[in-house]
């Protein structure tokens, strides 16, 4: 109980300094200058319809490799963790029945979850959505997987490799622009484009595919590691 | 005056990481923090995308209602909207990287109570 | 130079690049790893190169083709260059360590490993706030799972300590990317950018809601530091992980967290400064204060790793006030820390066992005791490492602006953190070793010898940046410290070579020298450098390698011949350390001398601490000072200046109250060492007082003159240390104790205040040098062959070490001042000294002190000469020629001495009629003409010759009858000897005056001193226990430490 | 501003705290006895704060917003949590006469 009372108070503490931040709020009218740089520069410099993918994959680039990065991380140490100790002996997952209709059903749903996925991802910087939305919808077909059949194996290696080679190739695109653009992940080592077309904003749609796939892929492997039994 | 959206959306925010900061500081089943973090995760990205929020414009892509040239005064700032996605993202990884520690720390005691695990200290 | 940009780029290459190697060949992907790593330290090191030899500007360096603030731009300067050199060398270096697990753990872990170094990069890099956010979120996550490395190879996988650690990590992390969120994205709102200096540009606190979004994200960041008290996780993280993750969460996690608040400062501004100092102090005792009760290794290198960081926060928080200096101590002080921590976690994994007294393992290898030593040493703050430099010039610039709150607490916490460093040390030395060999293997032992390295290197570096800073020379570079050091490379030798080479280094250094000094300092420089070079005969009786005498000795040499050439407070203060901490190692190396050792240094570091306080308060913000110019400190701050340094040198002369030390320590010591320790170094402590005295001469402190308040701690010192000797049993300790009382007569004499009464402290100065050393020599003699110290053990020696009895004896005779030897030229010249003072009362006292003398020292011809001789001590031979040799030039300098005392007083009566012209001595053919008498030596000796010729010839006659007793014939007294020691006619010789004056012996003043460690202990036993290992109370913390500093921060 | 838009943003925001309250309830002493008791109702009201977040995204003009915190803030998080819940009913059942 006394915990509960300390809990309280401190966050009545902290929530008065929120309740200033709220109080203290004032909403803009106009854009600030960051925004309206985005604003006014993103088509014609970056070429994407969809500013928020621009700021994403280009001005704030290094972040989107950091946050891969973070789910690259994640995966891992998920992976690490629940291999320490590796009990052996309860190798199998106990048997859930799975209905028919999920397994019929996952057969035909799961290629085309996947095929929205990459829709998703691809257009980019030309839609709402993107590389994390699309990879995250892969990974729901993955997901779908899993759950129609639990004692499939994802091939490992498979996810790994996709996860490997999307990263690797993502900052090799990064060096590219280093190299022949004006900085490290500037997309316009490729033509910029029109306007509204699927190949258009320079590398920015490479840069989104990649990040899908990759993302997809550590989330399959966040999602396999946590599903599948203690063996690894 | 009424509340406008964004400070609507703001102050339940706040209300929501206060709420899961809470859940985090008295419950003592490790899932039960997990989810609370998870609250109050949400609510610190409603807060950031309400900041942005301006009233009466659209979300920052240009097609055909929205073009190039009248963009500065037809969208809202898409800063935090980029900003979110990130913490989103990372927020995920946290996530599972605490549940596998969860999993894994019931697997060596059979408990989840948090003040089981208490043998370093002092 | 390539772009820094390759720094983050390699790293995620190379780890992306584990993904497709194939996941068995293991060694492949290890190299890919160290490649990497090694790749990103040598950009690193290019960077440093340019900047520092070539003297280029700071890049920035702009990503995605657009300017900051609209994208993400990296800078490297000179800070960045020399901090992520830091954090790639140490992640190197922690791989190369952890081969074995890495290995073991596959491509996973490497890759973790190389994100875990890359993200430190980033956060040292970027100069965009939520990028920050974004590395600080990959290294937590990075951290949480370096934590579970497999602990050690039969430790199996990561038990589930590392576990729960990690996972309150998360829980605490998780609290602190809330609000570092919240507050980056209010502050983006006030000011519309992300860049962190365009954030400072747009005054962030003007704006509304600019202070809170800035104390929210500033309490973020400054929660990585592990403030007190949100840091509990970290102390468990530090437990339970491996030692070289923790070599990289201290020294690189630490160094990345502080240059990321002190980006974060730039945006808050001035404002923020004081908070950040308090943060800072307040951690800094915490931490220290919580370590002392710790028995747990790694524990405590987690408690002290906080209080570093703690220590550079408050250097960061005074900014303002440091100016330029900031980055030269900030990063003198984070350098040591991180070198030495991640050294000393390095160390700790090559041990089994966890408790501190378990590290008695490393005696097995020199060279790692070596290690630990300057690790110690670098955290300690001592010459010549950059955190002595950091140190100084710190407390310089405090004291200058008149912080002293601050100042006295820094110094409190550094006091208290030496104090468990150097009695692990203790342990390390002393405490008997677990049955365990230490692994010698390379890619472990090597990371330990190249942070050695780095540190002589990092000394090396500091001592010729503060020269060119303030016009010093180089300490590594001075002729006695590096002649002191090269018996580091020589100690393989035998130590009859490596004595030989000390005495001719030593005579060499004084023969080259000897006009340089004034008759003062000549004097010292005699008794330092040929009296040290006589003593060390005395070293050639033990055999073997002695391995660590001679760097200590002759560090302590080297401190004291330095002390006397130094002509700035700096060069005087570094010397002053030098010579404590090599006449502590030396004090170590006695066998049970552990604990007094450590209130040996203790008591040393605690005085050389208010000697540095008391420098930095007469230099009034100047870096340094001429000596001869603590003259003209004013009046405000003199008689303050004078009472910090006069205590200071009094621990060292150990005065009353500061004397508790002595005994143990002069007693325990080796034979050959305890006259270096006592003949030779209290006088350094009397040298300090001389020039403090002759530049302050007489102050006044709310009207209370203070050098007679040193006349009256002279007179008890010498009271009450005669009357302690009086009643050991002890040979040693009543030597040691004796010392006491008699550097209370050469303070006193001092204190006077006149001609008289410093031409008595010098010949003390002389005598006590002489016949102390004859005597712990003789005394040290007789207990190696009798194999025991205790006086009533002994008896009836005279005729088996006929030698020894002489030089006692003659010592004994020469203490005590009777005529005719050369105490009673000491003698005369106090009495003279005194009818010239006015101070009656304390000259009562020390006039009691006289006689009491002649108690103790009659015992200890007494007892362990004359009297009946052991049946188990028929077969003790003379003690060994070398400890003989000194023992009878002694006694011939003595005698000289005694002929001619103006041999060397009628120069130093010359000099000092410099300062005090009036009273000075006569000197007239062999007589010496005072204004209230006359003496001559020559005459006194013969008159006494004849008269003790006539006693003892008449003695004989009368006692010509006289029948020897045997031994156990004790039954005629009636007495039973229930106890061993009643068998003995002289033990407890003196109990009938101990009814009369054993009042004055109580130990209040070592209860005192038990009593105020023991109340230390406690606080920090008791405010530990707010760590109670539950993982939500860690996010109790973190919050009430927001809510805490908000309220007395006053935001 | 229009009322409705301002309406619908308030009942959306009540539903989320409630949601959130619920989500951290203490569970009740005959669910608490097992320590994954209870815990569904936790994870699926959490869950169901994340959807209607993202509802509120789209309502503040953050469509890339709203489709992250649909597919992974609500989807993928809770899918998480119950593989792990799971997998830990699994030790409950057989760690039971297995100690």
């Amino acid at each position: 109980m006394i915990k509960r009372f300390i809990a309280l108070t401190l966050l009545l503490a902290i929530g008065g300094l929120f309740a200033s931040l709220l109080l203290g709020y004032t909403p803009d009218s106009e854009l600030n200058q960051t925004a309206r740089y985005y604003a006014e520069r993103t088509s014609p410099d970056i070429g994407a319809a969809n500013i928020v993918t621009a700021i994403i994959v280009t001005y704030r680039g290094l972040d989107t490799l950091g946050e891969v990065t973070v789910l690259f991380l994640s995966a891992a140490i998920v992976g690490l963790v629940l291999a320490l100790g590796g009990k052996s002996g309860k190798t199998g997952r106990g048997t859930v029945p799975v209905g028919e209709l999920l397994t019929t059903g996952t057969r035909y749903l799961a290629p085309l979850i996947m095929l929205l996925g990459v829709y998703v991802f691809v257009n980019g910087h030309l839609t709402p959505g993107g590389g994390f939305q699309g990879g995250a919808i892969l990974a729901s077909g993955v997901l779908l997987l899993l759950l129609a059949d639990p004692l499939k194996r994802f091939s490992h290696v498979l996810i790994a490799t996709i996860e490997s080679f999307a990263g690797l190739l993502y900052v090799l695109i990064g060096l590219f622009g280093l190299v022949l653009a004006g900085g490290f992940l500037d997309n316009r080592f490729l033509p910029t484009g029109e306007l509204g077309a699927l190949f258009s904003a320079g590398a920015i749609p490479l840069i989104y595919s990649l990040i899908g796939l990759k993302v997809g892929a550590e989330f399959a492997s966040m999602l396999a590691s946590l599903s599948e039994s203690e063996t690894s | 005056m009424m509340p406008s959206i964004a400070q609507l959306a703001m102050a339940t925010g706040f209300i929501l990481i206060l709420i899961g900061f809470y859940g985090a500081l008295t419950q003592r089943n490790l899932l039960r923090m997990i989810v609370a973090f998870t609250l109050s995760g949400t609510g610190v990205n409603i807060v950031i995308v309400a900041i942005g929020y301006m009233h009466g414009r659209t979300a920052p892509i240009l097609d055909a209602t929205v073009n190039a040239a009248d963009a500065v005064s037809r969208v809202i700032d898409p800063v935090p909207q980029a900003l979110v996605l990130t913490a989103i993202v990372i927020g995920l990884g946290v996530t599972a990287l605490m549940l596998a520690y969860a999993l894994k720390l019931h697997e060596q005691r059979r408990s989840l109570d948090i003040a089981k695990f208490t043998e370093l200290k002092w | 130079m390539v772009s820094p940009l390759y720094l983050i780029v390699l790293a995620l290459a190379a780890a992306f690049l584990l993904g497709l190697l194939n996941p068995e060949r293991r060694g492949r992907a290890y190299a890919v790893t160290l490649v990497a790593l090694a790749g990103m330290t040598l950009i690193s090191a290019d960077w440093l190169w340019a900047f520092t030899m070539e003297g280029i500007d700071p890049v920035d360096v702009y990503t995605a083709g657009a300017e900051p603030p609209f994208a993400i731009n990296l800078r490297m300067g000179l800070a960045e260059a020399a901090l992520t050199l830091l954090v790639n060398l140490t992640g190197l270096l922690s791989a190369l360590y952890l081969k074995d697990v890495l290995l073991a753990g596959g491509r996973r872990t490497m890759a973790v490993l190389l994100i875990s170094v890359m993200a430190l990069v980033g956060i040292i890099l970027t100069r965009d706030l939520f990028n920050l956010f974004v590395f600080f979120e990959l290294v937590v996550i990075s951290s949480a799972g370096l934590v579970l490395l497999a602990n050690d190879k039969d430790g199996g996988p990561a038990s589930g300590l590392s576990l729960s650690a990690g996972f309150k990590y998360l829980i605490v992390s998780q609290f602190i990317s809330a609000f570092l969120l919240l507050g980056i994205i209010f502050a983006y709102h006030a000011t519309g950018t992300l860049n962190i200096d365009g954030m400072a540009n747009a005054s962030l606190g003007l704006a509304t809601g600019g202070t809170i979004a800035f104390f929210l994200m500033f309490m973020a960041i400054v929660a990585e530091l592990k403030p007190f008290p949100a840091n509990g996780w970290a102390l468990d993280i530090y437990e339970s992980a491996h030692p070289a993750f923790s070599a990289i969460f201290s020294a690189a996690t630490g160094a990345a967290a502080l240059y990321a608040v002190d980006k974060l400062l730039l945006i808050g501004g001035a404002e923020w400064l004081p908070i950040a100092t308090g943060i800072g102090i307040v951690t800094f005792i915490a931490a220290n204060l919580f370590a002392l009760p710790q028995t747990h290794d790694r524990r405590l290198l987690g408690y002290s790793s906080i209080a570093q960081t703690g220590l550079v926060l408050v250097v960061l928080g005074q900014r303002d006030l440091l100016g330029d200096s900031t980055p030269f101590i900030a990063f003198g002080l984070l350098i040591s820390h991180a070198v030495a921590k991640a050294g000393l976690f390095w160390l700790s994994g090559l041990l089994k066992n966890r408790q501190l007294a378990d590290w008695a393992a490393l005696r097995q290898r020199p060279l790692l005791v070596f290690a630990f030593v300057t690790f110690t040493a670098m955290l300690t703050g001592l010459p010549p490492f950059p955190g002595f430099y950091a140190k100084w010039e710190l407390v310089h610039q405090l004291a200058g602006a008149g912080q002293f709150t601050l100042l006295g607490l820094i110094l409190l916490g550094a006091l208290i953190e030496a104090g468990y460093l150097f009695r692990w040390f203790g342990y390390l030395m002393k405490r008997e070793a677990p049955v365990e060999t230490v692994p010698c293997t390379g890619h472990k032992v090597g990371p330990v010898l190249v942070a050695v390295a780095a540190g002589w290197a990092l000394a090396y570096l500091w001592g010729d940046l503060a020269g060119g800073l303030f016009g010093r020379d180089n300490l590594l570079l001075a002729l006695p410290l590096l002649f002191a050091l090269s018996f580091l490379l020589l100690d393989w030798l035998p130590a009859w070579i490596k004595n030989s080479l000390a005495i001719a280094g030593m005579v060499a250094f004084f023969l080259l020298t000897w006009g340089e000094y004034d008759p003062l300092r000549l004097i010292f420089a005699i008794i330092f450098l040929i009296g040290g070079a006589l003593t060390l005969l005395a070293s050639y009786s033990v055999h073997g390698r002695r391995i660590g005498f001679y760097p200590a000795a002759m560090l302590m040499y080297a401190g004291m011949v330095m002390l006397i050439r130094a002509t700035t407070s700096f060069d005087f203060f570094a010397a002053w350390e030098l010579l404590t901490v090599g006449s502590y190692f030396l004090i170590l190396r006695g066998k049970h001398s552990e604990p007094h050792a450590l209130s040996y240094i203790l008591f040393s570091l605690g005085g050389a601490f208010l000697i540095l306080a008391g420098f930095a308060l007469a230099a009034a913000g100047a870096p340094q000072f001429d000596l001869a110019s603590l003259a003209q400190v004013a009046a405000p701050a003199a008689p303050w200046v004078f009472v910090l340094l006069a205590v200071g040198f009094m621990t060292k002369t150990a005065a009353i109250g500061l004397h508790i030390w002595l005994p143990g320590a002069h007693a325990e010591a080796e034979t050959d060492v305890s006259p270096m320790v006592s003949g030779i170094l209290l006088k350094a402590g009397l040298y300090g007082m001389m020039v403090l005295l002759l530049a302050m001469g007489k102050q006044q402190l709310y009207g209370v003159e203070l050098t007679h308040v040193l006349l009256w701690i002279a007179a008890l010192t010498a009271l009450i240390g005669n009357l302690m000797a009086v009643f050991q049993e002890d040979a040693k300790r009543l030597l040691a104790y004796s010392s006491i009382g008699q550097m209370g007569y050469a303070l006193f004499g001092l204190a006077l205040m006149n001609h008289l009464g410093w031409l008595m402290a010098l010949v003390f100065v002389i005598n006590h040098y002489i016949y102390k050393s004859m005597l712990f020599l003789a005394v040290g003699g007789v207990a190696k062959r009798t194999g025991t110290r205790e006086m009533y053990k002994m008896g009836g020696l005279i005729r088996l070490m006929p030698l020894s009895f002489i030089a006692v004896l003659i010592g004994i005779i020469a203490v005590s001042g009777v005529p005719p030897l050369s105490g009673f030229g000491g003698r005369w010249v106090f009495y003279n000294a005194i009818m010239s003072a006015e101070y009656r009362l304390p000259m009562v006292v020390l006039f009691m002190a006289g006689p009491i003398a002649f108690l103790y020292l009659f015992r200890l011809i007494y007892t362990i000469f004359l009297g009946q001789l052991k049946d188990e001590l028929r077969r003790v031979k003379e003690a060994p020629f070398w400890i003989v040799l000194p023992q009878m030039i002694y006694v011939a300098l003595l005698l000289v001495f005694a002929v001619v005392p103006g041999l060397a007083l009628r120069h130093v009566d010359a000099y000092l009629n410099q300062f005090f012209p009036e009273g000075g001595l006569h000197w007239g053919g062999g007589t010496i003409i005072s204004d209230y008498g006359y003496w001559n030596p020559v005459a006194i000796m013969i008159i006494v010759g004849v008269i003790f010729t006539t006693v003892f010839a008449l003695l004989l006659i009368v006692n010509r009858k006289a029948q020897m007793v045997k031994q156990f014939n004790i039954v005629f007294s009636a007495e039973r000897p229930f106890r061993p020691e009643t068998t003995h006619y002289a033990w407890n010789f003196y109990a009938p005056y101990r009814k009369a004056m054993g009042f004055l012996t109580q130990p209040f003043v070592t209860r005192f001193w038990d009593t105020l460690a023991d109340l230390l202990h406690t606080a920090g036993d008791l405010g530990r226990r707010l760590y109670d290992g539950n993982g939500q109370s860690y996010g109790f913390h973190f919050l009430a430490f927001v809510v805490i500093v908000f309220f007395v921060g006053g935001i | 501003m229009s009322p409705l838009l301002t309406g619908m943003t308030l009942v959306l925001c009540v539903a989320m705290i409630v949601a959130a309250l619920l989500a951290i309830r203490d569970p009740s002493p005959e669910v608490a006895k097992t320590d994954t008791g209870g815990l569904p109702i936790a994870i699926l009201a959490a869950g169901l704060v994340s959807l209607i977040a993202s509802i509120l995204f789209l309502i503040l003009a953050a469509p890339d917003v709203a489709m992250t915190e649909a597919a992974i803030g609500s989807g993928l998080t809770t899918f998480l949590f119950f593989f792990v819940l799971g997998r830990i009913r699994r030790h409950e059942t057989s760690g039971d006469n297995h100690d």
